[in-house]
């Protein structure tokens, strides 16, 4: 229980600062320490119980499917890292308090700092490998805001995507490593994996597991090639590259190496890709280190080079290494943590990092100088502080280590690195703050005030105690750590500052000298080092960045290019081919059913269509024309359903015929009449071999079905029951208010949709640029100034009536024969635009009282009702009734629910047709004139002009 | 006896409609391709009138009915476009 | 209570319809309705989740015809989540659209909007395939006046090749029905399954035509490539905040495929869905680091995601479908959160709109920036938002497939692609500054209550991620049912098919 | 030559035209090109119930031959939808016609094009 | 009773139309009927304002019968034109017919007879709204023809419409 | 069968025989007829009388052979009295409007134009008088 408490308490106290952003400074570090060491405290009580070899462990099931559990587990090796997090956190966070610029809050600051250590405990602490996954892509961004938190600076925003790009890449690897991992080791728990370490040897998967999470390790910890990121996150404020690149985020990808130790390490693949990584680092990161100005890029370089060391160590395979790892982990944190607050405390102080305009400041902040010559030497491995001894385990460990055949090769390499970080250290030494004096620095150097120095003061003093009494203050940490890491019994770990005259020690007192000729002839070195100018990493992975961005616009632009012509194609192209595909893979029969053989008027008929449909693709462009040859089309559709027994489709399509032509007629008027030809020919060509490909497989599907007998259709149940229980002869009418009566609210819902869509369309089309062109145009052709011709007019106002009946009886008897709510709906609608061509939009719409919003609502309401009433009668929803009523004198006649559902049909209907075809009538009116005006309802009206002539 | 003249009314009638569809093609002028349309239509109405007496059957008729009144509008929409452009003003 | 089932549908029908008579009062009283009816409707959802969590497939026929005779509207375990994700999406939308002031840009935006919610559950309730697609259509000419609402040269254009497409699919879609129809005889889903097992081999060629073209329409409508390339330009164009509400609309073509999929289409289709899904997430990320604005950023966010759950889809077996249907909200949600900050950005910033370049600082930018932050998380599947556990339950079930190592190298290659992505917008959008002076900026501090929505869908996403044990339970109860067809037979054919 | 013949040819020419028109570069022609679908489509599901020459769906006892009405009140459905469709379809095109004064699908002006054609020569 | 009835003949016409429609008698039908073809006009009244008064009648019914008569001649005369007289002894020319009817409804019905019988289409009307333009398709003396149709139509015509 | 039958028979084949005769001849004048206006005579009166005489054959025919009498021909025979004339009126109009405006798309351009009416007014093809244009805002 503790563990979960100790688990959450960073977050919680990243919670409590972002409550308190804008709280007083002090008070914010209370808070981020007390949550601090508060961590530090369970983390005590639990030790003792750990130190013994216990492992204390939490779990709870989170995503059981996944094998995801909440897991906690703190063994020795977790203790030792969680325990460096909180310790060095809380100095560091003291630090910040000091270091921090006085007038900007840090309570964002330190929210961040917290969040970022809770991230990084619980790498430590997770028991389950997915669960570290979370916590450790978490450090991923928590630094990426870290190291981002000085955005207003390019480099600041530069390092953080190039850290989050580095290590987030390197995360992903490491989804599949461990993923995989746990797919061999047949769970995601720690300890299962561990346990099985020779099952994950031997299976064929381990390479890939294996490389995939030295990719995770490596990016995150800043191993060659992907070191090149943590000198750019020196951009972050230094405490956080205190914490960061010392003790924590870079150590993550050791310290996993650690603790994946039993389970992947002791392999050829393991020693060959690890070591020699680590070694590679080593040498490089110790190199470039000697010939940076910039303090903070020194010790970026030299924390590369050390956990290239680590990561050899690691990689040696044998427990002994292991223990030296974890030694010299502890180690470096402590120096390195102090060098950079010293290096801080510098840059604060003098006012540059730059180490050309630095120097002697011994004089001028003695207590500075102090901390920082010491961790320095530790750095360096001078004894007798704790550096040196875990260099000089770690040199002996090299000596014994054969690559290959080359068994010179490790100690060798091992030695070079050994030597240039005691050449960068000796100047991070001399060149600060020994030698003479410089009044090039920009500000008065002198000593910080207690609380800034003091954190760096106490690493130092614990850096030298180890030095001098490594057993009795490390061994009770170590070896408990080591044997959590190796899974076996840690080797007796006895560090003593004289062995006798070892390799080791000879190793050392070379890397010395060689480090005091490098210092000496630094001047000499740094030119020629300068005129070897290697390239720049930061310039190779900018570059790389944006050459991808710029071949992903490629490729999008490319796709993507907004052709509605090209979507059409391919999902017409796509079509064809699934089908050809669909029929060539399930089989094909012809069919059975005999045909009907055709008399000579369908096939006049079928002549009449053809031509219609080649004469509007060949009129295409006169488009007035294509709107009468397709009426052509439409009048024979009509005559197909009619000799093909569909009376009700008939009716419909003729209707809907005439609407679509008139809907066409308003819109040409304002649309080009006889456009310029775009398409090229092959353009054309390519169409049209898609047409005939559609069209042949369309044609020849339907022909395929028509010519096989019916498989016994659901429709014949509808045919019996259509009178019996639907109290109705037109079985298509019954199925739609009935059978099917949820088609047809849908259906008519999506006429009033279209209505109102078509409304909120055309309503600002009177203003802004759409006003303008409705304003300025002008008509192509010359227009008769005759607006509303009188012999129209007047057969208009005789067809209403008479339409009108038509429509209502049509609506009447359409439950028993052709017709019904929609047709009706329709009828009555032509019959009143009738008036609005003959008399024109204003006359006729002024004396048509009826807004069509509420007609569309209504029928829509209606037909709902109509289905929810049925509930009231304990039916189920769209359940309809009939029944046969006789009244005195009238007789016996039928009521339907179903007709009340078709009253909405053709409220709707109507409701919608009006409200388009009004609206779209009267744009360009609109757009010319500001108050309505009731117009004559017929130009020439010899009755009202006689009475003008009177 | 009807049966044959039904069938040599229909024939007359497909005559018809593949004269009108000629002119419908050639024009040469739009008000001929509307009469002609216009023809048509008429045409297919007797068609309807005639098949439904083949038939025997009556259902048809409001097809017909509805052509008629349809056929019209069309009509007066097509030729009010040539002379207005806007077919409601 | 069981025709509880049809609220989904009535509440919305009501609503819309209400809203437009109402139209002529104040403003307020349509928006009241509005929100109020989409509350509730969350509510009747959450009622049905809770019936459908009880296991057994509740199957409404109505008119009291039969199925197959008659329509039947169906609710099991993935309807009810499909209707939950749906009302708790278009509950963030409609605030935000109120807040916002978006149904005040243009006419009819409450009607349009709730008429959507009536295509959108119908689709998800109806175990009718002709059925389906009128409400199909519903929620397409829904949609098109939602993505033409407030309108503007852009949107027009955009609305224009958008109507087009989807009238040329919903025009497949028919002749599917209609192959269907004529081959087998029926409409509905379990009975076309019933049979579709018995068809002569000589007519196998022809069913599966008709079960390949619905592949086709539904994968139009979840943009599947090479038929998503409606979308980019669709989703920029429209308001961002109606774009969100889009999200689900792609996730309607994913649940058709899913349901018709044992179903109707076959499973074996999954082999033609499997690499269109891989190269559609490639292409959807790429899309979204070439993005040059958020609108299209998200709008190609939309495209990978979707697509990394299709891609489990495809593989139509137990384990994988699981996975994908723990995607499915996420990805929703999370691509819907874009959007919705896109339209924050938009309006708050002062003049860029949606442009990823730096401006004058401005006030709400760091919250924006916080609320960014999440949402390319999410997008980028990393932890600790429920993309990361998706991605993960998505490569976990992977492994088996003869397709892992593409699946596994896309999904883990896409995010990083989308970690690139977004850490650039962001740290361009919310870092970087414009030197030029901020009196650019709108001066009057951010109404920052306009957020509360997108928070919504963070919470969400966060509760998609704790509860994650519970939930991935019942999304492997749901795939479970998805497969076991006789148990949907039954439920909707009753005894018809006992023997 | 059958009744079938033409009915399938005729959805055949359909089809084709429509996509042919569908495919054009100005939203006129594709929203005839939508039109000449739909009846394509209205066709198709039609004769999806076989043809029955004078044998209409009205119940009567003794009636035993008959089309299927169930096709016939789908085309009725999609009609109607088609009808909705194709008039949002219109006035969509004539309101961004009238917005960006261009009717190309793609909201490509006239003189682009132009400049891109007279690019190729 | 106005009110009510606003179009009385038309209220009747649309009775019977309702019946013919129908055609199967039943009371409750002819109720039903009755109250349509009140109803109906009703609506529509506001759409034909100020209609002429009409004679209901005999003279109406004689015009009627007149007409149908003459358009049975009227298409025999037509087809044999078509049939065997050649296009250029065709004598089509245009008649200009002074008018004495006033109310737009009696012209309109005088232009439909017109086009309707023998060889004329009436093509226009003046904007005074006194001339009506006719097109004949063939005819030797086109005064006597304007004299014929006056005599026939217009002046029937102008008993029926006072 | 009955002698008045068998009249009744001949009366309705002849009836149909000359409808579909008349709609030949309307339409055959449709096409051979040279100038717009004259080609407006065939259909305007062949084709109604077509269409008429069919009607009265088929209402014949239906109680003659025992069927249910129906009465719709004559609705659409009134229909198609009523609107003939229009659609011949709004055809004609448009082509004097060609004539007119000398569009060549719109009428062929030699035909002899109409004579304007004496008492110097005109038609309302071609212009709108003061009276009654001053009623419409154009
Ligand atoms: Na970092
Ligand atoms: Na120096």
């Amino acid at each position: 229980m503790l563990l979960v408490l100790l688990a959450f308490l960073p977050f919680f106290g990243a919670a409590c600062l972002l409550a308190q952003r804008n709280g007083e400074r002090n008070w914010q570090t209370g808070i981020a320490l007390t949550s601090t060491l508060t961590a530090l405290a369970l983390l005590l009580m639990l030790a003792p119980t750990v130190l013994d070899g216990a492992v204390s462990v939490f779990r709870v099931a989170w995503v059981p499917s996944l094998g995801l559990d909440f897991s906690l587990r703190l063994d020795g090796l977790a203790l030792l890292f969680a325990g460096l997090i909180l310790g060095i956190g809380a100095l560091i966070i003291v630090y910040a308090r000091f270091y921090m610029p006085a007038d900007e809050p840090i309570g964002y600051f330190l929210a961040l700092l917290l969040l970022f250590q809770g991230a990084m405990l619980g790498i430590a602490l997770s028991g389950n490998v997915l669960l570290l996954l979370i916590f450790w892509e978490l450090t991923s961004l928590s630094s990426f805001l870290l190291i981002g938190y000085s955005n207003h600076k390019a480099e600041g925003r530069q390092g953080a995507r190039m850290a989050l790009a580095i290590t987030g890449g390197g995360g992903v690897a490491l989804i599949g490593g461990l993923l995989l991992l746990g797919q061999i080791a047949g769970s995601y728990e720690l300890a299962d994996i561990l346990a099985s370490g020779d099952a994950i040897r031997a299976s064929e998967l381990y390479p890939v597991a294996l490389v995939l999470i030295l990719l995770g390790c490596f990016t995150k910890s800043a191993q060659f090639p992907f070191h090149f990121w943590l000198p750019h996150a020196m951009a972050a404020p230094t405490p956080v590259s205190a914490y960061l690149h010392s003790a924590t985020m870079v150590k993550a990808g050791v310290f996993l190496l650690a603790r994946l130790w039993p389970a992947l390490s002791g392999t050829e693949l393991w020693f060959y890709l690890v070591t020699t990584t680590g070694l590679i680092t080593a040498v490089i990161g110790a190199v470039i280190a000697l010939f940076r100005y910039d303090l903070k890029a020194i010790l970026a370089y030299s924390t590369i080079s050390h956990l290239g060391l680590l990561t050899m160590l690691f990689g040696f395979g044998t427990p002994a290494a292991v223990m030296v790892g974890v030694f010299h982990l502890l180690n470096h944190a402590i120096f390195k943590a102090a060098l950079f607050m010293n290096a801080g405390i510098v840059d604060h102080e003098a006012g540059t990092r730059d180490v050309r305009l630095l120097g002697g400041l011994a004089g001028l902040m003695p207590i500075t100088a102090t901390v920082g010559i010491i961790a320095a030497a530790s750095m360096g491995g001078l004894p007798p502080f704790g550096g040196f001894l875990s260099k000089e385990m770690m040199l002996e460990e090299a000596a014994h280590t054969a690559w290959g055949g080359w068994f010179w090769a490790v100690p060798l390499v091992a030695l070079l690195a050994a030597t240039f970080s005691m050449a960068y250290s000796f100047r991070y030494i001399f060149h600060v703050y020994l030698g003479s004096r410089r009044d090039s620095c920009p500000a008065k150097p002198h000593d910080p005030s207690f609380g800034m120095w003091a954190p760096s003061a106490l690493l130092v003093a614990l850096t030298v105690l180890v030095g001098l009494f490594p057993t009795t203050l490390t061994a009770r940490f170590i070896a408990p750590a080591v044997a959590a890491a190796t899974g076996m019994s840690a080797p007796v770990f006895h560090p003593k500052l004289w062995h006798g005259l070892t390799p080791a020690l000879v190793m050392s007192i070379v890397a010395i000298l060689g480090g005091a000729f490098a210092l000496w002839r630094h001047g000499w070195l740094q030119r020629i080092w300068d005129a070897i100018g290697l390239p720049e990493a930061k310039r190779l992975f900018d570059q790389g960045i944006e050459l991808f961005v710029e071949s992903t616009r490629k490729l999008s632009g490319f796709v993507h290019n907004g052709s509605l012509q090209r979507q059409l194609a391919w999902l017409f192209l796509v079509s064809v081919v699934l089908g050809i595909e669909a029929i060539r893979i399930g089989g094909y029969a012809p069919g059975a059913r005999e045909t009907i053989p055709a008399p000579p008027v369908a096939v006049v008929a079928w002549v009449l269509l053809l031509a219609g449909v080649a004469a509007v693709v060949k009129a295409q462009r006169q488009r007035y024309l294509t709107l009468i040859y397709i009426s052509v089309i439409g009048l024979v559709v009509s005559l197909a359903f009619i000799y093909l027994s569909a009376p009700d489709l008939a009716l419909t399509q003729i209707s809907v015929e005439v609407m679509t032509i008139l809907l066409l007629l308003l819109a040409l008027n304002l649309l080009p009449k006889t456009p310029r030809r775009i398409s090229s020919n092959a353009r054309r060509l390519r169409d049209g071999l898609l047409g005939i490909a559609g069209g042949g497989a369309a044609g020849w599907v339907a022909w395929a079905v028509m010519t096989r007998p019916p498989n016994d259709p659901i429709s014949s149940y509808h045919w019996e029951r259509s009178y019996a229980a639907g109290g109705g002869t037109n079985v298509v009418n019954v199925t739609l208010v009935d059978f099917r009566a949820f088609d047809t609210f849908g259906e008519i819902t999506v006429l009033g949709i279209a209505a109102l869509t078509i409304f909120a369309l055309l309503q600002p089309a009177t203003r802004g640029p759409s006003g303008q062109r409705l304003r300025q145009w002008i008509a192509v052709m010359p227009h008769s100034p005759e607006r509303h011709p009188m012999m129209f007019a007047v057969a208009a106002r005789l067809l209403l009536p008479l339409a009108m009946m038509v429509g209502l009886y049509i609506f009447l008897r359409g439950h028993n024969m052709p017709g019904g709510g929609f047709i009706a709906g329709l009828v009555i609608s032509i019959a009143l635009l009738m008036q609005y061509m003959a008399s024109g939009f204003e006359w006729a719409d002024n004396r048509r009282r009826i807004d069509e919003h509420p007609v569309i609502g209504l029928g829509v309401i209606i037909a709902a009702l109509t289905g929810l009433g049925s509930l009231a009668f304990g039916a189920p929803l769209f359940s309809s009734a009939y029944g046969y009523f006789t009244l005195p004198l009238i007789g016996k006649f039928e009521l339907t629910t179903a007709m009340l559902f078709d009253i909405g049909v053709a409220m709707t209907v109507f409701g919608a047709v009006m409200l388009a075809l009004a609206e779209l009538s009267h744009i360009a009116q609109r757009a010319h004139k500001e108050g309505p005006c009731d117009d004559s309802p017929m130009d020439i009206d010899p009755a009202r002009m006689l009475e003008g002539g009177r | 006896m009807i049966t044959a003249a039904l069938y040599v009314t229909l024939g007359c009638i497909t005559l018809a409609v593949l004269l009108n569809l000629y002119r419908l093609f050639c024009g040469p002028t739009a008000p001929d391709r509307i009469l002609a349309l216009d023809t048509m239509l008429i045409n297919t109405i007797a068609f309807i009138i005639v098949f439904g007496v083949l038939e025997e059957s009556s259902v048809y008729f409001e097809a017909a009915l509805l052509l008629a009144m349809v056929g019209f509008v069309g009509t007066v929409a097509y030729t009010k476009f040539l002379l207005r452009g806007d077919i409601v003003e | 209570m069981t025709a509880l089932i049809a609220a989904p549908l009535l509440l919305p029908a009501f609503a819309a319809t209400a809203a437009l008579l109402f139209r002529r009062r104040r403003r307020l009283i349509g928006a009241g309705i509005s929100i109020f009816a989409t509350a509730l409707l969350l509510l009747a959802d959450i009622a049905l989740i809770m019936q459908a969590m009880r296991g057994e497939i509740i199957a409404y026929d109505l008119g009291g015809w039969p199925a197959p005779y008659g329509i039947v509207l169906v609710l099991d375990r993935l309807a009810a989540l499909m209707l939950v994700l749906t009302a708790v999406l278009a509950l963030a939308v409609i605030v935000h659209a109120v807040l916002t002031g978006l149904d005040r840009k243009g006419w009819h935006f409450h009607p349009l909007f709730h008429f959507q919610l009536l295509g959108v559950n119908g689709a998800f309730l109806t175990g009718d395939l002709f059925n389906l697609f009128v409400f199909f259509e519903v929620l397409l000419i829904a949609s098109y006046g939602l993505l033409l609402h407030g309108q503007g040269a852009r949107r027009l254009t955009a609305g224009v090749q958008y109507v087009v497409v989807n009238l040329v699919g919903s025009i497949i879609f028919l002749i599917a029905l209609g192959l269907l129809y004529g081959v087998t005889g029926t409409l509905n889903m379990a009975d076309v399954l019933v049979r579709g097992a018995d068809l002569p081999a000589g007519d196998q060629g022809l069913f599966r035509a008709a079960g390949l073209l619905l592949l086709v329409v539904f994968g139009l409508k979840a943009a599947l490539l090479p038929l998503h390339l409606w979308l980019p330009r669709a989703y920029a164009g429209a308001a961002p905040a109606v774009a969100a509400l889009f999200a689900i609309m792609t996730k309607v073509g994913a649940y058709a495929i899913v349901r018709t999929g044992p179903l109707v289409i076959g499973v074996q289709a999954g082999d033609y869905v499997l690499p269109a899904a891989l190269a559609t997430m490639l292409l959807g990320f790429a899309g979204m680091l070439a993005a040059r604005g958020l609108r299209s950023m998200a709008a190609f966010a939309l495209i990978g995601s979707t697509a990394t759950l299709l891609a489990a889809v495809a593989l139509f077996e137990p384990g994988a479908l699981a996975a994908g249907l723990y995607y499915l909200p996420h990805t929703t949600l999370s691509a819907a959160l874009l959007f919705l900050l896109t339209d924050l950005v938009i309006r708050w910033r002062c003049v860029e709109g949606d442009a990823m370049v730096p401006t004058p600082t401005y006030s709400g930018r760091v919250g924006l920036g916080a609320l960014f932050l999440a949402a390319g998380v999410a997008l980028a599947g990393l932890p600790p938002l429920s993309g990361f556990i998706g991605k993960l339950l998505i490569l976990d079930a992977a492994l088996t497939s003869s397709w892992a190592v593409a699946i596994w190298a896309l999904v883990l290659g896409t995010s990083f692609i989308a970690v690139i992505a977004l850490s650039r917008a962001g740290s361009t959008l919310f870092w970087k500054q414009d030197s030029t002076p901020a009196t650019a900026g709108r001066g009057e501090p951010a109404p920052l209550w306009e957020s509360a929505p997108s928070l919504f869908l963070v919470a969400a996403l966060v509760a998609l991620t704790v509860g994650a044990g519970p939930i991935t339970a019942y999304m492997e109860a749901t795939s479970r049912q998805v497969f076991d067809t006789n148990a949907y037979v039954h439920a909707v054919l009753g005894s018809e098919v006992e023997d | 030559m059958s009744i079938e013949f033409l009915v399938a040819s005729a959805i055949g020419a359909l089809t084709a035209a429509g996509i042919y028109l569908c495919l054009r570069a100005r939203t006129f022609p594709v929203v005839l090109g939508l039109a000449m679908l739909s009846y394509a489509i209205n066709l198709f599901l039609f004769a999806m119930g076989r043809l029955l020459v004078d044998r209409p769906p009205l119940y009567a006892k003794d009636v035993v031959e008959h089309t299927d009405p169930l096709p016939q009140a789908l085309v009725l459905t999609a009609i109607v939808i088609s009808f909705g469709m194709t008039a949002l379809a219109v006035v969509l095109s004539l309101r961004t016609f009238l917005e960006t004064g261009t009717d190309q699908v793609d909201g490509i002006p006239d003189e682009d094009t132009k400049r891109k054609a007279a690019d190729r020569k | 009773m106005r009110r009510l009835l606003p179009h009385p003949g038309l209220s009747l016409l649309l009775l019977i139309i309702w019946m013919l429609m129908l055609n199967a008698f039943s009371f409750g039908w002819l109720v039903l009927g009755v109250g349509l073809a009140i109803f109906v006009p009703l609506f529509t009244a506001p759409f034909w304002p100020d209609r002429p008064l009409m004679r209901w009648g005999f003279p109406l019914l004689a015009y009627i019968g007149l007409v149908i008569g003459d358009i049975v001649v009227a298409n025999f005369h037509v087809a044999r034109l078509i049939l065997f007289r050649r296009n250029r002894d065709m004598r089509t020319c245009w008649l200009v017919l002074p008018l004495e009817l006033h109310s737009a409804e009696a012209i309109t019905v005088l232009a439909a007879t017109i086009s309707l019988t023998p060889g004329t289409v009436s093509t226009d009307i003046s904007n005074d709204g006194r001339y009506l333009l006719v097109h004949a398709l063939d005819t030797d003396d086109a005064q006597a023809e304007v004299e014929k149709m006056k005599a026939r139509y217009e002046r029937r015509l102008l008993e029926i419409f006072r | 069968m009955s002698a008045v039958s068998t009249a009744l028979d001949v009366l309705i084949a002849a009836l149909l025989v000359l409808g579909g005769a008349f709609a030949l001849i309307g339409s055959w004048g449709l096409n051979r007829l040279p100038s717009l206006m004259s080609r407006l005579h065939g259909p305007t009166k062949a084709t109604t009388l077509g269409v008429g005489s069919c009607l009265i054959a088929s209402m014949t025919y239906f109680p003659v052979h025992g069927l249910p009498w129906t009465a719709h021909e004559l609705l659409i025979a009134l229909f198609l009295f009523i609107t003939a004339p229009i659609s011949a009126n709004m055809i004609a109009k448009t082509y004097i409007h060609g004539l007119h405006t000398g569009q060549s798309e719109l009428a062929q351009v030699e035909d002899i134009k109409p004579p304007s009416p004496p008492n110097g007014s005109e038609w309302a093809t071609f212009g709108i008088s003061e009276k009654s244009s001053d009623l419409d805002q154009d």
